[in-house]
């Protein structure tokens, strides 16, 4: 550190922060702080929270280090980005836990109090870094936090306890300096946030200034500013992936005319869509906490019945439990809608990871020949309109529609626009009202589309019964009959590959011939773009296609295929997709890059694979 | 549910679905099939109001028959469907129709469930001690020592009596009726659907092909009447062929039979039914006794039902709630403008 | 009919025969008795018995008929046959129902007391078919059986409805006759089943002979013998597919040293399975009929971690249901057998129908990267040789294994020969004894298989504990490190494929190079068989092959296919194996023939389907 | 299941797995596995006999810190886990350690058939009456009205008491103690380890993260003694800070607190615990106790289990068989010989 200097001020266009700490040291609060500041002071920001798995993990150690990274920049934020360009760690362990995924060259910010002897031998330190050449690499801000923490307050009248809960105010000061960031939307949140409880907000206050000026005044080498993001002009707020699945079906309910009704059993990471649900009894949501997985599906598929825009929502495990009841409602033909919000497996797994693996196991997870819709988010922020699409679908194509996310979208935010409704496509749920037809025979099917129509239970004069056994064509009445059975088996089948008029066509970013083009699905979404564009910069000619519709997939799918040497699928798992590819289209040369460790890919790690392939 | 007044009158035949029924000759469903029908049609409730699910079994067959909304859906979750549709629409009329192995075996768990919250649903379990529809295995209610299909040498468990189990779930209403009973089951049908809460009623039902002969003390011989009791709520527990017999509590707070007029044993002394008392021991007692059997309501308390909670929950937090819209959620919390 | 003349004798290799009555005439009986004494007097046999799905179906109707169906011949006997050169009815439904299947030409015998006008009503006849050119394609023999039968038992001392429930040994002595079949295998049978009801035996004697004797009066035109087939010297038996997986079950518990556990729940057509197991006590298997799906293949994982040979059986919709807890197996890496007999889907379906549409299912309907051996068996017989071959791979590989069967293998049967238990391959379950080893590490892997020791608990020493959750390798300890994780998932991979090393070579029938190689899987393997031999025999060049194991494939697999110009692949689902080779090996020109009716192929089909694609 | 005479000598620091706890300091697990390893201590089994088992949930974690065989399986599987165990080798000891979702939400079926099978399975219910591994949503037994993640208005649904369920699924053996209470628990341990039967013994637990208070008036304050009542067989039921308050059953069979010296009251009114009377109405009530909260042994009744009924109906039937070798069932029934 130099003295008696102003410090660089480097511009950026990204920079990626991470902060972490212990369980208890509030990182999750101070993230989501920073991020506000920096979304409302006009960055895109894009962040990723990491907790440990258990609930209270034992404190000082690597395995009860909690973090959150967040990636803002004036452009293409798109992912919560692979390594930190600034790291603040509340503790021997955190450094421990992150310090591979700093940057050469990148900032540290350490509670230097905290490195105590016993500390570093709990969280498995041989030597103590700080004194270990840990400067030659980074700028290292070795800070007493806690110690600078009391001092802040010690006019309060608060426990000792309770003072060094606001550490993390102290650190996320520091940062706000460094970062040229105004304390005002903070200070303001604080104020909201503990209007009952004043000297909380007092006490945050004090800490967060004394946090900015300690960085102020201990004159840094180095800060940065970052260019205002150029977004679309609107309101924003933030939202996670969790949200704006529960959000979205929210939105479809409304535009549909129908009540919403959820029927879920919860999980990690899942049980958010569920506790949104339960909280929005104010907006007339039925949400029903059930018993277990397969009673969540089966009140859907009643409420559903019953004329509810009906959903349930679950992981893995849970999905896998629901097998036997989604294909009842594939034979029933009633629309539900299915959230999966996958996490690592197999079985219980790495409950709190995400992963891309259960994709075959909701195109094929059932006995039978039992197609269905499947569509997959992307971004946290799309969660909400594919949730929207995948009612939409499922109420006008009488089917069951699976909505893959997952733990990396659940718990991922990204600032978001937030939308019109009035914009949103129209919903036209396929309901016969009462008096509209002389007779109702329930498994008759719209021509051209292959659609039953509605009859909800309690309209007068289409009383009916329904069944999981193979029905005859038209009258829906039981049937044995061998040439009924193929004939309802295929009309199924037509019927979900008719929806491939109803959805977008397959979409390349970059050229739309080539040698190479990437596929992905799902939450891969913001690395691969941003690995596609890194390089195509550096002069690389490769493209990039996302699908977002499983099954049926985008009708131009074959023709965009064909239009490339070869074809690289990267996907969290060990290659469904690559194989659902191959089987239905075998003719092109596919290769695959996965990955199965429970963390997202890295942008760099993509673009190694992709130079790959382009080479042989 | 709505029971409007201009709800027009019915007769059993107008809950016919025209489906031919497909129960073998004798087997207790039909009867049973019968006796839904006419309470239906007495009622008073539109028929587009009945929604009838069932699981997977002979008894499931159930809905097909019935000319009213229907699910015939998978093993073991009639419950749970039965849930779904009355928490989506608490103006329906919902009848489960389950039997001991669909409601018991791999439906125990929404069944217990079903129970502890109240859902106003009328639960018709069909109990024939066996699995008809797969051909005659053990199930749980088969009594020990059975020999059925999966129980060559004799089952080595004991039974479920439906009537603890609902109890000790929680149960608001139990009932008893016997398939060859059709004014008891009528009535006991009639009483279930005014009960708000789940309504547990038991059908007693022969299966003429895999167990025909366990309810034969119940419904042949000259004697059968000693063998079971109709309790009725405010009346004395009296019974058998000469109505002689008389349940008491004997010093173990357990039942007993005494005969009238032994002993020094008068009316006056034996126990008369009340449905109503909400603690449920005494009709947990009813409900276990083996001799004589059980038939009526055995108990009937009411309690606030799942249902109203919720819509009584969802109307308070709308009163409460600061959001009235989609779009006033949408637009709360932090928020910022891009200009 | 011709009168004063001999009758034809017609010598034949292959005939088909079909009993059909209502549901309570016993024709399974009379199909059984019929099939034993042919295969006694040294013919293939082949059967089929097809039931109504009610237990009782209404009486006289064409749902109610319940049916049997048998195929004789001195050679090639592998399917009971498509459609029948005799058909015994024994009412108008019966008629009605399998008209449609008798060969032209063929012979009919009906029991003419039985074709009132309210019969044929019921039965959905318009005018009374004996009278309406039936005659003219077939050898009609309309006998009147149910007068003749009470005639036949007037002197005993039983009442009409027992007389009448002898109806069928009536007709079994006409077919008797018209085969020259021997009585007295009947006649000891009968003896020996009603030892202590004489009266019983007495009456089926009196009506049989009397069938019998009235064919010999009526001087039909023709009759038929079969040559002797050239069966294996050796002891024989019947059995159908449900019987024989027990007892391969039961052979490999044997032959492993443990003892047999059994999970099961029942359900349509795997229930005999369960059945079969409760009865052996006999043989200390441990059966146990568990209150759900779930809990049958739980208390199987469970009983595996104490040591035994552990299965489960069901069918599609219980393996749905089973599908959480087989995932946990697969984490577990603990030996079980589970029995899938596949019946029409989707949800209940067809559930008395055979249908191949689980494949998928059971390759792939699990959260997360979850492999298992998948093995198929393809004859009512050789489902012993296949559940014995399952529990040999779980035992010594430490894995999961799903055997595939169906409704069609399970209820028709063959005649076997009764193996000697010496002569089967060894089982070496990879057990670990007290004292063996020092330290045990549960994930600890044998090189060049990747399997893992099996401590079972009770052995002192090796107290250990697994889960559910992502294992650290070789210690098993819970672990959440990325590089683990995948390190796991890739070896629970490898184990599955080195499975590879202990499976045969695929074989081909016919040509081992040409244009067109015919794949099949499961119980179609007796159609595809006969269509492809007389295709052959027709003089067009067409192979088959066919697959026992799905997963992993047999290693030659690729190579075999190379050999070939096309392949098509015959299934009875729309394409699932199809899809499944697509995936693995894209290259290949495949084609399908499918067929989704709840029905097996017809050798005609199947011909016309092989044709039409050596063509173009 | 074999206990030798030559088995070690244990401290419960031999249970100890080594395995780091991973619950948050002052979970009431915490004070239950101590309890459990040292009661195993005491139980003379040799170390590699026991099997611990459990579903998941914070509490099913349990098994990782125990030195004995174990499986941490999948939600609510466990009853159906120990179930295989204990048929497959009747001579391990099998403990099911289970949460209040784990056992009564997901998997309440395998719950109350193991029961009704009477499994000679030790069931530890761990009810902190909250899911604490998915971070705080309501489970079976939350009280109604109660706030938590999923309710965020409060319950709407009454809780099961355990007790009760089990007992009315048939349970011949019912205990609760408290996580507090190091001695009972250990107490109640032995004795469920000494019954052959299902053992159901509930453990209120603590969670301090998501349902802190829930047993404040059980563990906390100078009056906590006047809300439980610990019962011994044989003991008259006395409790109280100062032992002067005691049960009895009024005229109407129900349970009533009264206070020795008022009312002409003395020891002698008190009921005495009778943990082996085979009828369960007592035990029942006992359970359901909301005050005080009834701990020790409630119940505790000999029946055939399902494990001796089916070993016994094993050794009967080979003794009676036909066939006794599988070579001979191949060769039996109708078989030809092809020359
Ligand atoms: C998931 C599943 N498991 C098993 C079955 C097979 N099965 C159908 S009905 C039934 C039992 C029927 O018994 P019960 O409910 O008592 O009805 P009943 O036929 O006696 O009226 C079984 C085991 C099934 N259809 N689905
Ligand atoms: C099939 C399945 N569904 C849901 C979950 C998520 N889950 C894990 S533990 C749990 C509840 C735990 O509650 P409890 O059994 O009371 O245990 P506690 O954590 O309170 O000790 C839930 C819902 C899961 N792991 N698997
Ligand atoms: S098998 Fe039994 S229960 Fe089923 S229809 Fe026949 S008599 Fe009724
Ligand atoms: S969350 Fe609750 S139950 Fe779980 S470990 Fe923490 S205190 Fe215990
Ligand atoms: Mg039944
Ligand atoms: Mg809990």
């Amino acid at each position: 550190m130099s003295d008696n200097q102003k410090p660089i001020v480097e511009e950026r266009e990204h920079v990626v922060i991470k902060f972490a700490g212990d369980s208890g040291d509030g990182m999750q609060f101070t993230g989501i702080r920073f991020s506000e500041t920096s979304a409302m002071m006009g960055n895109e920001v894009s962040t990723f929270p990491d907790y440990p798995a258990e609930i209270r993990a034992p404190k000082g150690t690597v395995g009860g280090v909690s973090g959150f990274q967040i990636h803002i920049g004036s452009s293409d934020v798109i992912t919560p980005g692979d390594e930190a360009d600034v790291l603040v760690a509340l503790n021997p362990a955190a450094l421990k836990a992150n310090l591979r995924w700093v940057k050469k060259g990148g900032t540290i910010i350490v509670d230097v109090d905290t490195f105590t002897p016993k500390n570093l031998e709990k969280a498995g330190w041989d030597t103590d870094p700080l004194h270990n050449g840990l400067t030659h690499e980074h700028q290292l801000i070795a800070a007493p936090i806690t110690s600078l923490t009391k001092e802040a307050v010690k006019d309060l009248n608060v426990d000792h306890a309770t003072a060094l809960q606001s550490r993390n105010m102290f650190a996320l000061g520091i940062v706000y300096w460094l970062f040229h960031r105004d304390l005002k939307f903070t200070e303001e949140y604080l104020e909201k946030k503990f209007k009952n409880k004043h000297e909380i907000a007092e006490l945050n206050r004090l800490v967060l200034n004394a946090g900015y000026n300690y960085a102020m005044n201990i004159q840094l080498s180095r800060t940065y500013v970052i260019k205002q993001a150029k977004l679309e002009p609107g309101k924003y707020r933030y939202i996670n992936g969790n949200t704006a699945t529960a959000w979205g079906l929210l939105a479809a309910a409304e535009k549909a005319g129908l009540q919403l009704f959820l029927g879920s059993y919860p999980i990690t990471p899942a049980s958010e869509i569920l506790q949104e649900m339960e909280a929005r009894r104010d907006l007339d949501v039925i949400a029903f906490q059930a018993e277990d997985e397969i009673a969540g599906i089966v009140s859907t598929i009643g409420a559903s019945f019953a004329g509810k825009l009906a959903a349930t929502s679950t992981s893995g495990p849970g999905l896998a439990l629901k097998s036997e009841a989604l294909n009842l409602a594939v034979m029933l033909e009633l629309p539900i809608v299915v959230i999966d919000v996958q996490r690592g497996g197999p079985s219980t797994g790495l409950p709190t990871k995400p992963e891309q693996s259960d994709l075959l196991q909701v195109l094929w997870g059932r006995n039978g020949e039992s197609p269905i819709v499947v569509l997959a988010a992307s971004t946290p922020d799309n969660c909400f309109y594919y949730a929207y699409l995948s009612a939409k679908i499922a109420l006008e194509h009488m089917t069951p529609v699976v909505l893959l996310t997952d733990g990396y979208l659940a718990n991922g935010s990204k600032p978001w626009k937030i939308p019109n409704l009035d914009t949103l496509p129209h919903i036209k749920p396929n309901i016969i009202k009462a008096g509209e037809l002389k007779e109702y025979q329930p498994y008759e099917r719209i021509p051209g589309t292959f659609v039953r129509r509605w009859a909800i239970a309690g309209t007068p004069g289409y009383e009916h019964v329904i069944g999981g056994l193979e029905k005859e064509a038209v009258t829906g009445h039981v049937s044995y009959d061998p040439e009924n059975h193929e004939h309802m088996v295929i009309e199924r089948e037509n019927k979900v590959k008719e929806v491939q008029k109803d959805i977008p066509l397959l979409e390349v970013d970059g050229d739309s011939e080539g040698d190479l083009l990437v596929i992905g699905w799902g939450s891969s979404y913001g690395h691969i773009v941003t690995a596609v564009h890194e390089l195509r910069n550096e002069g690389y000619k490769v493209s990039h296609a996302h699908f977002h519709f499983i099954n049926p997939l985008p009708s131009n799918t074959e023709e965009v295929f064909s239009k490339f040497n070869k074809i690289l699928v990267a996907e969290m798992n060990r290659g469904q997709f690559f194989r659902y590819l191959r089987s239905e289209y075998p003719q092109f040369d596919y290769r695959k890059h996965t990955k199965v460790q429970g963390i997202p890919f890295t942008v760099s790690e993509l673009k190694e694979a992709i130079k790959k392939n382009l080479e042989d | 549910m709505a029971t409007t007044s201009n709800t027009p009158k019915y007769t059993f035949k107008d809950f016919h679905s025209g489906q031919q029924v497909r129960w073998c000759p004798g087997c207790g469903d039909i009867a049973i099939l019968r006796a839904v029908q006419t309470a239906f049609a007495k009622m008073g409730i539109p028929k587009e109001k009945f929604v009838v699910v069932s699981g997977i079994g002979c008894s499931s067959r159930f809905p097909y028959y019935m000319a009213t909304y229907g699910i015939h859906s998978i093993h073991g979750r009639a419950g749970a469907l039965a849930t779904g549709i009355k928490l989506a629409n608490p103006d329906l009329s919902v009848w489960q129709v389950t039997g001991d192995g669909d409601a018991l075996a791999i439906g125990g768990n929404h069944f217990i469930h079903e129970i502890r919250r109240n859902i106003d649903v009328n639960i018709l379990l069909f109990n024939n001690k066996i699995y008809g529809l797969t051909k005659g295995q053990y199930s749980p209610t088969t009594p020990k020592g059975f020999k059925t299909k999966t129980s060559p040498y004799g089952t080595i468990e004991d039974p479920f009596n439906p009537g603890e189990l609902a109890i000790g779930s929680g149960a608001t209403f139990f009932a008893r009726s016997i398939y060859s009973n059709m004014n008891l089951s009528v009535d006991i049908l009639l009483e279930a659907q005014k009960h708000k809460g789940t309504s547990v009623v038991e059908f007693l039902q022969t299966c003429v092909i895999f167990n025909k002969n366990a309810y034969d003390y119940l419904t042949k011989g000259p004697d059968k009447e000693n063998n079971f009791i109709i309790v009725k709520h405010g009346e004395p527990m009296i019974f058998g062929k000469n109505k002689d017999m008389g349940l008491i509590l004997d010093e173990n707070s357990n039942i007993k039979v005494v005969k009238i007029g032994e002993n020094g044993i008068t009316e006056k002394d034996i126990l008369v039914h009340d449905a109503h008392r909400p603690d449920p021991i005494l009709h947990y007692q009813l409900a276990a006794l083996q001799h004589p059997v059980v038939f009526g309501v055995i108990r009937s308390v009411r309690k606030e039902t799942y249902d109203e909670a919720l819509y009584r929950q969802i109307e308070e937090v709308k009163q409460a709630s600061k959001y009235h819209s989609l779009e006033e959620l949408l637009n709360s919390g932090n928020t910022w403008e891009v200009k």
